[in-house]
């Protein structure tokens, strides 16, 4: 499996995502530069975290515009699975590769800390490797992952079991004190409707190594390497 | 060559010439050194690098006596950032820096800028930034004038997280503390830590006669001119007036430039690079020419400008951010474009490095800056001055705690533990820390919330440690003892994960110099920093003055904030601060004794600055050190913390709840023969609490002994969520552990949320940095 | 010629707005009376040379579709005002 | 009455705007031609009960002074619109 890391000017979780991808897996794993017009060959395409393009105007716009982004539809539209991660997330939204919009906390301010997440699906090709009801603990790091839509929208991505992950307390409960941000019914990570293309506000790829505190990450990784999708 | 004014350049007055804060004196010397009368452009030059921000002039004589060798430094005092060997062929550079009187200005900005150029301080020497700290100091979170202090806070704060947050450095620690004495003028102290192979370093000089000289990255506005002048006088109506000349950080382009450096670093085509920091292009240039023993040739209008019509004073003074100067090598030009091009950023080649030793500025060709370099650099005169210590701290000093009233609450013994876990100087800084990405970059073992942060280095077993410190109550009210303990808390904190101390850079801060009573205060500060540092084996690789640190109010708390790296071998041997295991002993290394002067305790309870600095023996000290690092090398030590503002029983609670969400009780028995405030509250140096199984205790216990150091059990670590307990010959205090928890996890919160100033900030921050 | 455009862009009706509630609650807090409801939008102008005021509109309005607005959670309106009375 | 309140708050002159060169530059990279200078700054709509128009204006300028603008880095100007006309 060869996975591919978008670098975007502003991305900052790249190297971290790169580094996971290839310890989690030891799979071959290249840099994608956001000028590009191929993506090399890759199985996985990960949209990492940062600020790309300083996240001016509105996080992920500007980046959603970019070169790269037309292939990473592509490949998406052919069933190629793409992972997004806070600003990820932010892009593909914007990209309109997913449904809704990432807007500032409801604290107005920067969140950085370790979240609660509830795996709410367990589903190819993301999180098969998790039991469905499974408590994980993941870092958050992100000042505008407060996930909206139009309440039809939302009904939808729950009625078609889109939404993989929500934010918990410890005990797995699904409540307003353990969402961090406001995101409208505690929504952390959902997919698209083919299921092939994830946007999530927490970073998986800093909770792969027992070291710094989690390795509730891994799963997501292990996943993606048991799931080869074949790219039609 | 014959040296133009403009037309419309200002006639040079003596008032000219002391607005640019420069002394009758030294006017004289710029007179000698030119042979002729300055252009008003060259008078701007001469301001800014005989500042004291650039030239010094107070305090080189006093830096030059701390101490700055040590087998493992491999770069001193002078250069952006000083380096040291942390081994496996990996070096650290790491520098602090202050953005005091840009932050008192605009918090948001003053304190984004800071972070900024910290960082261009550490990649410019070819290292990859890996975390920033920060130290800080607020006027009274509770005074009539809380409201403009939780302004100050929740701007610094915003604007640190912000820009680190978006360029993706970790912010992985620091500290902060409020008192009346910072009110008109906070403290904001950012330190930058970067990691590099040993042969990857490069240094900031402008060598190669004919070498092109590039300015890179933003273009140059009217932002902060002055700055360096600005840093160096006191804060007043006018600085205040002054305002429109903030700078605005754009952390997105020091992400590219970030990026674009190490790769220009890497790529050889350079001979080297420099941030244009405070007094921008002119000391970058000049600086760089001092050090390679060369000139420079610039041509002015070829630096790229934001704003029209500006002269040559506004753009050679000008602070605009996220600018660096570049020396390329002959004919190398294009490549190093392309590799900047990649990063989306612009190049301009405004001059080149000459073999004149003259530092010359064209303006299409005509001469209007010509001294020569080494003066400009190095001839800025400095002063030793009489330093008296004033009489007022000598009658504070003489306070012994036996005048002390026990007050009226205090029949309840956990009255004060309270009042002490809501004071905001002790109380958890998480409100603060929480708005700091502290995980990216995936090298975080420990952020910020124990004794200090800790940082794997990738493909090594290794890791290094670090953490800011300063009680300036106590400079204040001792500065020679307040100077040593600083030094002495940051290596206690770094020894109190697993690390060895290896290395300092301090930043001073300090009131007037002209001030008698401030120079006495610097100049004792820094004599007991050196000798902590000497025995303590950590030199002063580089640093930063910030001096006339006053207001209407009056002058700061003496500042020195020490910045600290350690070096950890065995990345599996790091312990925190929090206790670990249900049933472990907690065991006590050094000695209780009376120690109420200068206290958080007589601050909060009985509002009064009081009493000597605690004293501190160093050996003592570093014997401590020693021999608590070689148990935590044993493996059987499973936490420690040193108890510092608000004493031991403050200590022991940190240790309690350091897990807020799972704190557990404990159960200590103390039977010091010692007033009650002076065991529980009395902040004595040199001691730390550890906690390790039952079983290893006589281990434990035996170790301490043959290394000389006083260690005792002290009691248990009890029931999770159970009572905290501590029993005295005096009093017991006994409370549950979750209100001791909800204290102290809710000072600071409590005194920011739902504030409007907190909306103001968010709102405000909106249009520059995201 | 040069056209001055100023462009609106607020959080559509019935989307979360915590910038606009918080605004509220502030100058609430800060014992302003007789605040309704808030929102906190963004402010773009742009010098835009162009051949005339409808070509400067439409590009302005191609400009929001594309970027200055999100279309899931904004709403945008377009002014063109001669360079003259340009206000900055 | 009810007044609609429209306060515009823009980076002072002079002074750094990133965000504005940030779209500056994507929409030049987007192929759209003749874009000049552009500023991002915020847009703030209020509905406020007061007894005048006058009275309304007042209050929205010490709004701006306590809290909505940064006396720093940023300008302002305030609008008042008789509620029949307010735009949102
Ligand atoms: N301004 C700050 N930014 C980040 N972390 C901070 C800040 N202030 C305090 N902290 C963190 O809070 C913890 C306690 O700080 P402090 O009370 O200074 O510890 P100590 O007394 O051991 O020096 C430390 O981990 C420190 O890194
Ligand atoms: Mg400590």
């Amino acid at each position: 499996m060869k996975v591919g890391v978008v670098t975007f000017p502003g991305s900052n979780c790249d190297y971290d995502c790169y580094k996971a991808a290839q310890e989690v897996l030891g799979a071959e794993t290249v840099y994608l530069w956001h000028r590009d017009h191929d993506l090399d060959g890759v199985d996985v395409v990960f949209l990492p975290g940062g600020f790309s393009y300083g996240d001016y105007l509105r996080a992920g716009s500007i980046a959603s515009l970019s070169p790269i982004m037309r292939e990473v539809r592509a490949f998406a539209e052919g069933g190629g699975p793409v992972v997004g991660v806070c600003n990820g997330f932010q892009i593909l939204c914007e990209a309109g590769m997913l449904p809704g919009a990432l807007i500032r906390n409801q604290s107005l301010k920067f969140s950085s800390k370790v979240a609660h997440l509830l795996v709410e699906r367990s589903v190819a090709p993301f999180t098969t490797a998790y039991r469905e009801g499974q408590i994980l603990r993941v870092p958050i790091a992100h000042g505008e992952g407060c996930y909206v839509a139009p309440d039809d929208e939302l009904d939808r991505l729950e009625a078609e079991g889109r939404v993989l992950f929500r934010y918990c307390n410890s005990e797995g409960r699904v409540t307003d004190a353990a969402n961090p941000n406001g995101s409208a019914r505690n929504i952390a990570g959902i997919v698209n409707r083919a299921g092939n293309v994830l946007g999530m506000m927490p970073h998986p790829e800093r909770a792969v190594d027992a070291l710094l505190g989690s390795r509730d990450g891994v799963g997501l990784f292990e996943s993606l390497a048991a799931h080869p999708m074949e790219i039609s | 060559m014959t040296v133009h004014s403009r037309p419309g350049d200002p006639a040079i007055t003596a008032e000219l010439v002391e607005e640019h804060g420069l002394s009758p004196h030294e006017y004289e010397l710029i007179l000698g050194i030119l042979g002729r009368q300055p252009t008003y452009t060259e008078l701007g030059v001469f301001s800014a690098m005989w500042s004291e921000h650039c030239g010094y002039k107070n305090s080189r004589p006093l830096l030059r006596t701390l101490p700055t060798e040590a087998p493992w430094v491999l770069l001193g005092p002078g250069e952006n950032a000083g380096v040291i060997d942390v081994g496996d062929g990996l070096a650290v550079a790491f520098k602090m820096e202050s953005h005091n009187h840009p932050s008192a200005v605009e918090p948001y900005q003053g304190a984004a800028t800071g972070v900024g150029g910290i960082l261009r301080d550490v990649f410019t020497m070819g290292a990859r930034p890996i975390a920033v700290l920060n130290s800080l100091r607020f006027g009274d979170l509770d005074g009539e004038s809380s409201g403009r202090v939780r302004y100050l806070l929740a701007g610094v704060v915003k604007g640190i997280g912000d820009y680190g947050n978006c360029v993706g450095i970790p912010t992985v620690g620091g500290e902060i503390y409020f008192d009346a004495a910072y009110e008109g003028n906070p403290l904001v102290n950012a330190m930058a830590i970067g990691l590099m192979k040993r042969d990857e370093l490069i240094t900031a000089v402008a060598e190669g006669v004919g070498n092109p000289i590039m300015a890179v990255g933003s273009k140059t506005g009217r932002d902060g001119i002055h700055g360096a002048t600005f840093a160096s006088a006191e804060l007043s109506e006018e600085s205040e007036a002054k305002r429109p000349m903030v700078q605005v950080g754009d952390p997105f382009t020091e992400k590219l430039l970030l990026e674009a450096s190490l790769e220009l670093i890497r790529s050889g085509h350079i001979v080297g690079i420099q941030d244009m920091g405070a007094a921008g292009l002119v000391s970058s240039s000049t600086e760089m020419a001092a050090r390679g023993g060369t000139g420079v040739d610039i041509e002015i209008t070829k630096v790229p400008v934001r704003e029209k019509e500006m002269t040559p004073y506004e753009i050679l003074l000008s602070e605009t951010q996220e600018r660096m100067l570049v020396v390329a090598r002959e004919g190398r030009e294009e490549t190093v474009r392309d590799i900047l091009g990649r990063w989306e950023l612009d190049a301009e080649t405004i001059g080149h490095v000459t073999d004149t030793g003259m530092y010359v500025v064209r303006e299409n060709g005509n001469v209007v800056v010509e001294i020569p370099g080494e003066p400009l650099v190095d001839g800025c005169p400095t002063y030793t001055r009489e330093g008296v210590e004033s009489d007022h701290v000598r009658k504070l000093r003489e306070w012994t705690p036996d005048r002390l009233q026990a007050r009226e609450e205090e029949q309840d013994p956990s009255w004060a533990l309270f009042a002490l876990l809501d004071s905001p100087t002790i109380a958890s800084k998480r409100w603060i820390h929480e708005q700091y990405d502290s995980t990216v970059r995936t090298n975080t073992v420990v952020g910020p919330g124990s004794d200090a942060a800790v940082l794997r280095l990738r493909g090594t077993r290794r890791a290094i440690a670090a953490t800011t410190d300063c009680n300036g109550r106590y400079v204040y009210l001792n500065p020679y003892r307040g100077g040593q303990i600083a030094v002495a808390e940051a290596a206690r904190n770094l020894v109190c994960t697993g690390a060895l101390p290896r290395a300092v850079t301090d930043n001073l801060n300090f009131g007037n110099p002209l001030k008698s009573e401030v120079y006495h205060q610097l100049s004792e500060a820094v004599r007991g920093i050196g000798e902590a540092c000497s025995v303590l084996e950590t030199p002063v690789t580089g640093g930063n003055v910030s001096l006339y640190n006053e207001s209407p109010t009056g002058a700061i708390y003496p500042t020195p904030t020490i910045g600290m790296v350690g070096v950890i071998e065995d990345v599996d041997n790091v312990i925190t601060s929090g206790f670990r295991t249900e049933g472990d002993a907690v065991i006590l290394l050094g000695r209780n004794t009376d120690e109420l002067g200068g206290s958080e305790y007589l601050k909060v309870v009985h509002g009064l600055v009081a009493g000597d600095a605690p004293h501190i023996d160093l050996q003592a000290e570093r014997t401590l050190q020693r021999a608590l690092l070689g148990a935590i090398g044993t493996g059987r030590i499973r936490s420690a913390h040193d108890p510092a503002e608000g004493g031991l029983a403050i200590a022991l609670a940190e240790c309690a709840i350091a897990d807020s969400s799972r704190p557990t009780g404990i159960e200590i028995e103390l039977d010091d023969p010692l007033a009650l405030p002076a065991l529980l509250y009395g902040e004595a140096q040199t001691r730390v609490v550890i906690s390790c199984a039952q079983a290893d205790v006589e281990a434990v216990l035996a170790h301490f002994e043959t290394e000389g150091v006083a260690a005792r059990r002290i009691g248990r670590v009890g029931a999770a969520n159970g009572r905290f307990r501590i029993q005295t010959p005096e009093a017991t205090i006994d409370v549950p552990i979750a209100a001791v928890a909800r204290t102290y996890y809710d000072a600071i919160p409590r005194r920011m949320e739902a504030s409007p100033i907190d909306v103001a900030t968010a709102l405000e921050s909106e249009v520059s940095v995201p | 010629m040069e056209y001055q455009i100023e462009i609106r862009v607020v959080p559509r009706r019935g989307i979360l707005d915590p910038q606009g509630k918080a605004v509220h609650g502030a100058l609430t807090n800060l014992g302003f009376p007789g605040v309704g409801e808030v929102h906190v939008g963004r402010l773009i102008r742009m010098d835009l040379e162009a051949g005339s005021a409808e070509e400067a509109n439409e590009r302005a309005v191609a400009m929001c579709r594309q970027l200055l607005a999100n279309p899931v959670t904004e709403d945008y309106d377009v002014q063109v005002l001669a360079h003259a009375e340009s206000a900055r």
